[in-house]
C-alpha cells in the first residue's frame, strides 16, 4: 500500500517536471532570440548606436553606411494605411455577420471570411504582383491621380508615376490580408454581447442601428481594441504579401505612388545576400527593432486588455 | 375591482416549424396588479410575455393569430413598434446594464424619445432611480459605469430605466431567478411598490414568487391558459385539477 | 416626428454601409481565390508532381523536389513541435495553473504568436545556421516548429482549460492521482480540441515562406537529406514568381493552387471538427 | 415512495387511531353507565391520557408538515383540517371524561330510571364519529353533508330526554343530584354529536375548500 | 413594508377585534344577568354571528398566509397559534351566547338569590381573556403562565357556586328550573377561563416550541 | 440512536491570507442519516465540507486546526488521502460525467482500486447504476458517451460511480442547484433511499431541501456553527435566534 502511494507520488513528480519543461522552453525561446539578436546586432551597434541607426536613412551596401529610417518609415506607414482601410471594412463585415446576414448564411458567411485569414501570405504577394498590382496601376491609380493632384496638399500624395508596385497597393493588400483578424475577432465579441441587453435596448425603442451604436459595440470595446493591435502586430510583421508589391526601395516615400521598403521586404530580400559582418549586422538589428516594436504592442495590449476584464 | 389594462383574445402563437407554442389564451389583464404567469418549463410562458411588447418582431419566421387588445387597439397590428415598446417595457433574468454610466443607462431611453434638456433628464433620472428604491445606493455614483453595481442593484438599475419612460405596464421574465435571496426580497418589495402606478407582468419559475407578490396567477400549461384567479385562491383551492398537481408539487 | 424619421433614415444609411463592407470583403475573397483558381489549374499537370526541376529557362520541369521537401520540413516541424507544444500547454493548465510562471509563459506565448515569422527565420539563422555553416532541411523545421509551438501550446491549454475543473475533482474523489487525472480524463475531454488546434497549427506553418527563406533556404534538386538546403513551396513560388520565366510564374502559379487547396481543406476540416464536437 | 408521502400515511394512521381510541370511549362510558360499571368508567378516564398524547402528537406532526413541506392547495387543507379535527376529537374525549364522572357519581346513588333514548343517542353519536372520520379520509363530502343532517336527530332526542328528566326533577326530587348528572351527561353527548358536525364541516372544507355555515344554535362554533 | 408583514399585521388586527367582540359579549352576559336585561341578552346572542364571522375570516387569512409565505419557527407557531385560538375564542363566544339564552329563562321566572361570587368569577374570566390575548401579541411567557395558574381560582369558584347552587335546590325545590340555569351559567364561565388557560398554552408553545400541560381536570383539551 | 461515524472536534480552517473561513466547529456526523448544511452564501459550507474529503490538500496555502475522528483517527492527518478519498466520495453542484462511455465513469474507481476482471467490473457497474436508480434508464446504452444523459440522470451517474467504490460516506455540495425540479425530486428520492447504506452530507441552499430530505440540519453563519439539531426541530422551533431569523428570512 505504502509503497503505491509513493510509487504515485514519483510518477506524478515526473509528469509534471516534464509538462514545467515543455512550458518553459517557451520562455527560453524568447530569450534566447533576444540575446541571439541582439548579440548578432553588436556589431552594426557599435557603429552606428541606437538613435543614430534608426534616425538615419542611408541603406549602402556598397559604402557600408546602413541606418533604419527608410525601412521603419515603410513599415509604418504601409502599417497605419492598412489598418486605416481595414477597421471600418471590418467592422461592417462583422456587424453585417451578427446583426444583418439571414440565419442560414451566417455560418457560411462566417468561414468564408475565416479563410480569407487562413490563405497564406504568400499567396496575397502572388496575386498582388501578377493581378492586382497591374490593375491597380493601368485603371485605379491613374483614376485617383486624375481627381487628387490638382487639390492642394493632398495633391501631394497623389504625384508621381502610378506603377502599382508602391504603398497604395501594399496598404490595400495589407488591408486585405488584416481585414478576417479584425472581422472575426470582432464578430467573436459581438456575439458575446447577451441577446437580453440588446432586446433592452430595442425594449425602450431604440433602432437597429441605435442598439449596435449605443450596445453592441461600447460592450465589445475591448475586443474590438485588441484585434486592431493583433492586427497591426501581423501587419508589421508580414513578410511575403509586401515583398511582391512594394518594390524594396529605400527611401522616404512621400507619394501614395512611391515605391518603398520595408524592415521584413529587407531582410528577405537582403539576408541571404548580405557580403559583409557589418552589412549582416545590421539586417539583424533590424529584425530586433521589429521583434521590439512588436513585443512592445502586444505587451501594451495585453495589459490594457487585462485590466479592462478584471473591471 | 376589474378593470382590464390588456385583454387577450384567442391568442395562437408559431414559432418557425409551426411549433405552437401558445395556444388560443384568453385572458384580462387588470391595471395596476401584479399577474403572475406560472407553469413548467417550456410550456411557453416567456413566449407569451413577448407578445405583449412585440419582441418576436425582431426574428423572422414566427405567426400569431388572435388579438391583445390596448388602448382600444389590438397591440399585435400596431405600427409603430418603437413607440408601443417605450409604453410596454421589459426586464429580463440578468439584469441587462447597457455599457455606459448609471445615469446615461437612465437617460438612454429619454434621449431616444428626442429629449435634450439636461436639466430635465438629471430630474427623469434622479425620479425613476427613486422609483426603482435605487437613489440612495447610486446617487453618489452617477457618472460611474453601471457595472460597478451589484447583481441585485443592476436589475433595480434596469427596472428604473424601463420606468424612465414612463411605461403602462412592464414585463418581468424570471426578474430574480439570477439574483441572490436578499436581492429577490428588495426587487419583490419593489414591484409590489410599482403598481401603484404601473400595471406588472411576471413570468416565474418560483411559485413562491408568485405567491408573495401577485394578486393574480395564471397558469400555463403546454401552451394553454389552464386556469387564471386570485393569488390566494390558486394556492388553497384551484379549480382545475391540473393546477391543483402543479401547485402541490404532484406533477411529472 | 421629425425625430423619430430622422432616427430611421440613420438606420437605414448605416445598415447598408454594414452590408457594402461585408460585399466588399467577400469580393477580395472571391477574387483571389478565383484567381488563383483561374491561373492554377491550368498548370496542374501530372508533370509538376513527378518531375523535377527543369534548369532555369528550359520547359518541361516539374516541382517533385519542393513538395518532397515541403512535407519532410513539415513533418519535422511537426515531430518537434506537437508533442512540446501540448506538454507545455498542460503544465499551463494543470500543475502551472495558480503559479505566477505559469501565467507568465502562457502571456508571452500569446506574444510569440504575434512575433514575425522572419523574425523566427533570422534567429534560427543566428543560432543554427551560421554555426553548422550551412542552411539545411532541420533549420527549416527548427523554425517552423519554434512557430508552432506557442500556437499548440495556447490552444492546449484553452481546451484544457475548458474541461470542467469540478470534473478533475470529481476523479480526484474517486482517489486519483494528478497524472492519471490529466492523462486519462483531461485528455479525453480535450482530444477534439486538441486535435483541432494541430490542424489548424499545420495549416498555419504549410504557408510560411518568410523563415525558410535562410534556414532551408532552397535547392533545384531532390533530396532527402535533412542536413542539406532543402527546397520547399513556398520558397519556391516566392523565387519562381520573382524570376524571369513564365514557366516559372506559370509553376508558382500551381505550386499557389496547391497550397491553398490544402490549406484551406485543412481549414475547412478544423471547422467541420470543432461544429461537430459543438454539437454533441 | 417520498419521504412527504410517507408522513401524509402516518398522519392518516394517527388520526385514525385518536378517532378509535375516543369511540371506545364513548361506547364504554356509556356502557358504564347502564351496567352501573364504576371500573369501566375508570378505564374510560384513564383512557384520556391517550387521547391527550395522540392530540400532542399529530399536532406535533402537523406543524412539522407544514415547517417541512410546505403543504399547497388541497394538501394544505389536508392537514390544516387536521389540526381543527384533533381539537374536536380532543373534546370528544373530554365529554367521555365527563360522562364517565358524572356515572361514578350516580352510582353511588340508586338508579333513576330505565335508560331508553339515552343509549339510541350515543349510538347516533358514535356512529357519526365514525362516519366522519372515514368521511375524512375518503374526502368524502356526501357523507359529511349527510351526517351534518343527521345532527338535528339528536339534537331532538337531547330535548326530549332534557324535558323527560325535568318531569322526574319534580316527581322525584330526592334523586336531583343524579337527575342533574344525567342532565349533564345529556349535553355531553348533544356536544358530541356536534363536534361530528363541526368536524364534517371541516371535512366539507378540505375537500372543496368553501366554508359552509349551515349552523344549528348550540353546535361547537356556532350558536 | 413587505407585504407578507402587512399580512401579520392584518393577522393581529383581526384577532385583536375577536377578542373584543367575544369580550364585550361576556361582560354584556353577565350585565344581563344581574339586571335581568332581556334585551342585552338578545343583543348578546345576535354578536355571536360577528364572532363566526371574524371565525371564518381569521382562519381564511391564516390558510392564505400558510399557503402564500410558507412561514417557519415562529412565524408558522404564531399562524398556527392563531387558527388554535379562534376555535376557542368562537367557542367562548358560544358559551356567551348560552349564558345569554338562559338569561332569559331565568328572567321568565322571579329571581333565585343575589348574585355574590357570579360576577366575581365573570370578573376574574374576562379578565384572563383579556389577558391571554395580550400576552399572545407580546409573546409573553409569563403572563401565559400566570394565567394557567389563575384557573384555579376560577375552578374553586365554579365549585362554591355549585355547592351553594345544590343547597338551594333542596329548600326551594320551585325554582329548580331557574337553578338548573344558574347550574348551566356556571358551567359556562368555567368553560370560558378553561379556554383562556387553553390559549395561554398555546401561547407558551407558540413562544418556546414547547408543550406544557399542566391540566386540570376539566379544562378543554385536557381531562 | 447516537452513533457518529464521524466527529468534527474544534475545526478551524485558513485560507491564503488567514481568511479564517471554519471557525472552531464541533459536531458529530450520525450514521445512515441524511445532515444538512445550510447557511447564507459564503458562510463556509462548502470549506467544511470539503475538509472531509481533503480536497483542499489540492490547493495550496490553507492552513486547520483541530480533528475531524474517523475510523478511530483523526482524518486530516491521514497519509492515504487516495484511500481516504474512495470512503468518503462527493458529488458537486454541476453533474461531472468523465468524458466517456457510461459504464467506464463507473468503473473508473474500480479500475483505480486495482480490479480488472472484466465480469467483475460489469458486475458492479450493474449494481452501482441500479443502488443510483439509473439502471433502467441506462442499461442499454452503457457505451454511450456519458454526456448523451440529460442533466438529471448525469448527477444520478456520478451517484452511481462514487456509490461504485463502496464509500462510507457521500458529501454532497448543492447536488440539485443545477437541475430542473423533477430531476431534484429524483435525487431527493434516491438521497432518502441511500441512507440506509451510507451516511450523507449535503450542502444546500435550499431550505426547503433541507426540511424535506434531512434527519438533522445544521446552520453555519460566518464560519460558524450556530445549531445542529433534528430537522424537524430546527425548521419549526429552533433554539438560537439566528436560526429562527435565518429560516424565517429576515436575515439581511
Ligand atoms: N425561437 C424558437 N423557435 C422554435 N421554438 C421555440 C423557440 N423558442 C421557444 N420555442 C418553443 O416554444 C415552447 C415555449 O417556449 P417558452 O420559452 O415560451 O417556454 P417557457 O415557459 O418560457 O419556458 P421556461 O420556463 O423554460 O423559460 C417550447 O416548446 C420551446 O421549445
Ligand atoms: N480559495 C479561497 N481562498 C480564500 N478564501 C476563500 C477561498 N474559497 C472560499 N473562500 C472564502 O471562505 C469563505 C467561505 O467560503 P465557502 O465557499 O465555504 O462558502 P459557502 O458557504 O460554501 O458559500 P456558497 O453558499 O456561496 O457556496 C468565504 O468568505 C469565501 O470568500
Ligand atoms: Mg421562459
Ligand atoms: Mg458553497
Ligand atoms: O367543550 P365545550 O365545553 O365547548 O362543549
Amino acid at each position: 500500500m505504502a509503497s503505491t502511494i509513493k510509487r504515485e507520488q514519483t510518477l506524478d513528480k515526473l509528469f509534471c517536471g516534464i509538462t514545467f519543461s515543455a512550458a518553459f522552453l517557451v520562455l527560453a525561446i524568447i530569450v534566447s532570440i533576444f540575446i541571439s539578436l541582439f548579440r548578432e546586432s553588436l556589431t552594426a551597434i557599435d557603429a552606428f548606436g541606437f538613435f543614430g541607426f534608426i534616425s538615419s536613412t542611408a541603406w549602402d551596401p556598397v559604402r557600408e553606411v546602413f541606418g533604419a529610417a527608410t525601412t521603419l518609415y515603410g513599415t509604418l506607414v504601409t502599417t497605419l494605411l492598412a489598418l486605416a482601410m481595414a477597421v471600418p471594412v471590418s467592422l461592417g463585415i462583422a456587424i453585417f455577420i451578427t446583426e444583418l446576414c439571414p440565419k442560414f448564411l451566417k455560418p457560411i458567411f462566417g468561414t468564408a471570411i475565416e479563410l480569407l485569414a487562413a490563405i497564406p501570405s504568400i499567396i496575397y504577394g502572388m496575386w498582388g504582383l501578377f493581378t492586382f498590382a497591374p490593375l491597380m496601376g493601368e485603371y485605379v491609380e491613374p483614376l485617383l491621380q486624375s481627381i487628387f493632384e490638382p487639390i492642394p496638399l493632398i495633391g501631394q500624395l497623389f504625384v508621381g508615376v502610378p506603377l502599382g508596385i508602391d504603398i497604395l497597393t501594399t496598404s490595400i493588400v495589407l488591408s486585405i490580408m488584416i481585414t478576417p483578424f479584425i472581422a472575426s475577432i470582432v464578430r467573436d465579441t459581438f456575439a458575446l454581447t447577451p441577446i437580453q441587453l440588446k432586446e433592452s435596448a430595442y425594449g425602450i425603442g431604440a433602432t437597429r442601428w441605435e442598439v449596435i451604436k449605443d450596445v453592441i459595440i461600447p460592450y465589445s470595446k475591448a475586443g474590438i481594441f485588441g484585434s486592431i493591435i493583433i492586427a497591426m502586430g501581423r501587419a508589421l510583421g508580414e513578410t511575403m504579401a509586401v515583398a511582391f508589391v512594394l518594390g524594396n526601395k529605400h527611401a522616404i516615400a512621400t507619394s501614395l505612388f512611391d515605391a518603398s521598403a520595408t524592415i521584413t521586404v529587407t531582410l528577405a530580400n537582403e539576408f541571404t545576400e548580405a557580403d559583409t559582418d557589418l552589412y549582416l549586422s545590421s539586417l539583424f538589428y533590424l529584425a530586433l527593432i521589429l521583434l521590439g516594436m512588436n513585443f512592445l504592442l502586444l505587451a501594451i495590449a495585453k495589459t490594457v486588455l487585462a485590466r479592462k476584464r478584471k473591471i | 375591482m376589474s378593470d382590464p389594462i390588456m385583454t387577450v383574445n384567442n391568442l395562437n402563437f408559431y414559432y418557425q416549424g409551426n411549433v405552437h407554442a401558445v395556444k388560443n389564451m384568453s385572458l384580462d389583464i387588470q391595471r395596476n396588479q401584479v399577474t403572475a404567469l406560472i407553469g413548467p418549463s417550456g410550456c411557453g410562458k416567456t413566449t407569451f410575455l413577448r407578445c405583449f411588447n412585440r419582441m418576436h418582431a425582431l426574428y423572422p419566421g414566427h405567426r400569431h393569430e388572435g388579438e391583445i387588445l390596448f388602448e382600444g387597439g389590438n397591440l399585435l397590428e400596431r405600427k409603430d413598434i418603437t413607440e408601443l415598446r417605450s409604453r410596454i417595457g421589459m426586464v429580463f433574468q440578468k439584469p441587462t446594464p447597457f455599457p455606459m454610466s448609471i445615469s446615461d443607462n437612465i437617460a438612454y431611453g429619454l434621449k431616444l424619445k428626442g429629449i435634450k434638456n439636461r436639466a430635465e433628464l438629471a430630474d427623469r433620472v434622479e425620479q425613476a432611480l427613486k422609483q426603482a428604491a435605487l437613489w440612495d445606493e447610486a446617487k453618489d455614483r452617477l457618472k460611474q459605469s453601471a457595472n460597478s453595481l451589484s447583481g441585485g442593484q443592476q436589475q433595480r438599475l434596469v427596472i428604473a430605466r424601463a420606468l424612465a419612460v414612463e411605461p403602462d405596464v412592464l414585463l418581468f421574465d424570471e426578474p430574480t431567478s439570477a439574483l441572490d435571496p436578499i436581492s429577490t426580497g428588495k426587487i419583490e418589495e419593489l414591484m409590489v411598490q410599482l403598481k401603484q402606478d404601473i400595471t406588472l407582468l411576471i413570468v416565474t419559475h418560483n411559485m413562491q414568487q408568485a405567491a408573495r407578490i401577485s394578486d393574480r396567477t395564471a397558469f400555463m400549461y403546454m401552451g394553454e391558459l389552464i386556469e387564471i384567479d386570485d393569488t390566494e385562491t390558486m394556492f388553497t383551492s384551484p379549480k382545475q385539477k391540473l393546477t391543483e398537481e402543479y401547485i402541490t408539487g404532484r406533477f411529472g | 416626428m421629425t425625430e423619430i424619421a430622422k432616427r430611421k433614415i440613420v438606420n437605414t444609411l448605416a445598415l447598408s454601409l454594414a452590408c457594402a463592407a461585408a460585399a466588399l470583403g467577400l469580393f477580395w475573397l472571391l477574387f483571389i481565390l478565383a484567381d488563383v483558381l483561374r491561373h492554377g489549374i491550368a498548370y496542374i499537370t501530372p508533370g509538376l508532381f513527378l518531375n523535377e526541376a527543369a534548369p532555369p529557362g528550359m520547359a518541361g520541369g516539374g516541382l517533385k523536389h519542393a513538395f518532397i521537401g515541403q512535407l519532410l520540413i513539415t513533418f519535422f516541424a511537426v515531430l518537434i513541435g506537437i508533442p512540446l507544444g501540448i506538454l507545455g500547454g498542460t503544465y499551463l493548465a494543470e500543475y502551472g495553473r495558480h503559479r505566477r510562471i505559469g501565467r507568465f509563459i502562457s502571456t508571452l506565448s500569446d506574444i510569440m504568436i504575434s512575433v514575425p515569422s522572419i523574425v523566427i527565420g533570422t534567429f534560427v539563422y543566428a543560432v543554427f545556421v551560421k554555426p553548422i555553416g550551412q542552411f539545411s532541411g532541420f533549420a527549416g523545421s527548427l523554425a517552423l516548429a519554434i512557430i508552432m509551438i506557442p500556437v499548440v501550446l495556447r490552444t492546449t491549454e484553452e481546451m484544457i482549460s475548458l474541461v470542467p475543473w469540478e470534473i478533475r475533482e470529481a476523479a480526484f474523489a474517486l482517489g486519483a492521482p494528478y497524472y492519471k487525472v490529466i492523462l486519462q480524463v483531461v485528455y479525453r475531454g480535450a482530444a477534439t480540441g486538441i486535435f483541432t488546434g494541430i490542424l489548424l497549427a499545420i495549416a498555419r506553418i504549410a504557408g510560411e515562406t518568410a523563415p525558410l527563406l535562410f534556414t532551408s533556404f532552397n535547392n533545384m534538386f531532390l533530396t532527402t537529406n535533412m542536413n542539406e538546403p532543402m527546397p520547399s513551396l513556398t520558397v519556391t513560388i516566392y523565387q519562381y514568381a520573382m524570376g524571369p520565366y513564365d514557366d516559372w510564374h506559370e509553376m508558382a502559379w500551381a505550386a499557389s493552387f496547391v497550397i491553398t487547396m490544402f490549406i484551406l481543406g485543412l481549414t475547412i476540416l478544423g471547422r467541420l471538427i470543432i461544429r461537430w464536437k459543438y454539437k454533441h | 415512495m417520498k419521504k412527504v408521502e410517507q408522513e401524509y400515511i402516518q398522519l392518516k394512521t394517527m388520526l385514525a387511531g385518536m378517532c378509535q381510541v375516543t369511540t371506545s370511549m364513548l361506547q364504554d362510558a356509556t356502557t358504564a353507565l347502564v351496567t352501573r360499571d364504576s371500573a369501566l368508567a375508570d378505564s374510560v378516564i384513564a383512557r384520556d391520557d391517550e387521547v391527550d398524547a395522540l392530540d400532542t402528537s399529530i399536532d406535533e406532526h402537523c406543524l412539522k408538515m407544514l415547517a417541512l413541506y410546505e403543504p399547497k392547495a388541497i394538501d394544505l387543507r389536508f392537514v390544516v383540517a387536521a389540526l381543527r379535527i384533533i381539537v374536536d376529537l380532543e373534546r370528544v374525549g373530554d365529554h367521555c371524561t365527563k360522562i364517565a364522572k358524572e356515572v361514578k357519581k350516580l352510582n353511588q346513588s340508586p338508579p333513576v330510571k330505565p335508560y331508553i333514548d339515552l343509549p339510541k343517542m350515543v349510538d347516533a353519536a358514535t356512529v357519526m364519529i365514525q362516519d366522519v372520520i372515514t368521511a375524512y379520509f375518503n374526502k368524502d363530502i356526501e357523507t359529511a353533508i349527510e351526517i351534518i343532517r343527521r345532527d338535528d336527530i339528536i339534537d331532538q332526542l337531547d330535548e326530549r330526554i332534557t324535558q323527560e328528566l325535568l318531569g322526574y326533577m319534580n316527581t322525584d326530587p330526592g334523586n336531583t343530584r343524579s337527575i342533574i348528572s344525567l342532565m349533564f351527561i345529556t349535553r355531553s353527548i348533544e356536544r358530541i354529536a356536534d363536534y361530528a358536525t363541526n368536524i364534517a364541516e371541516i371535512i366539507y372544507f378540505m375537500a372543496t375548500g368553501e366554508i359552509i355555515k349551515h349552523r344549528s344554535p348550540d353546535r361547537p362554533g356556532s350558536v
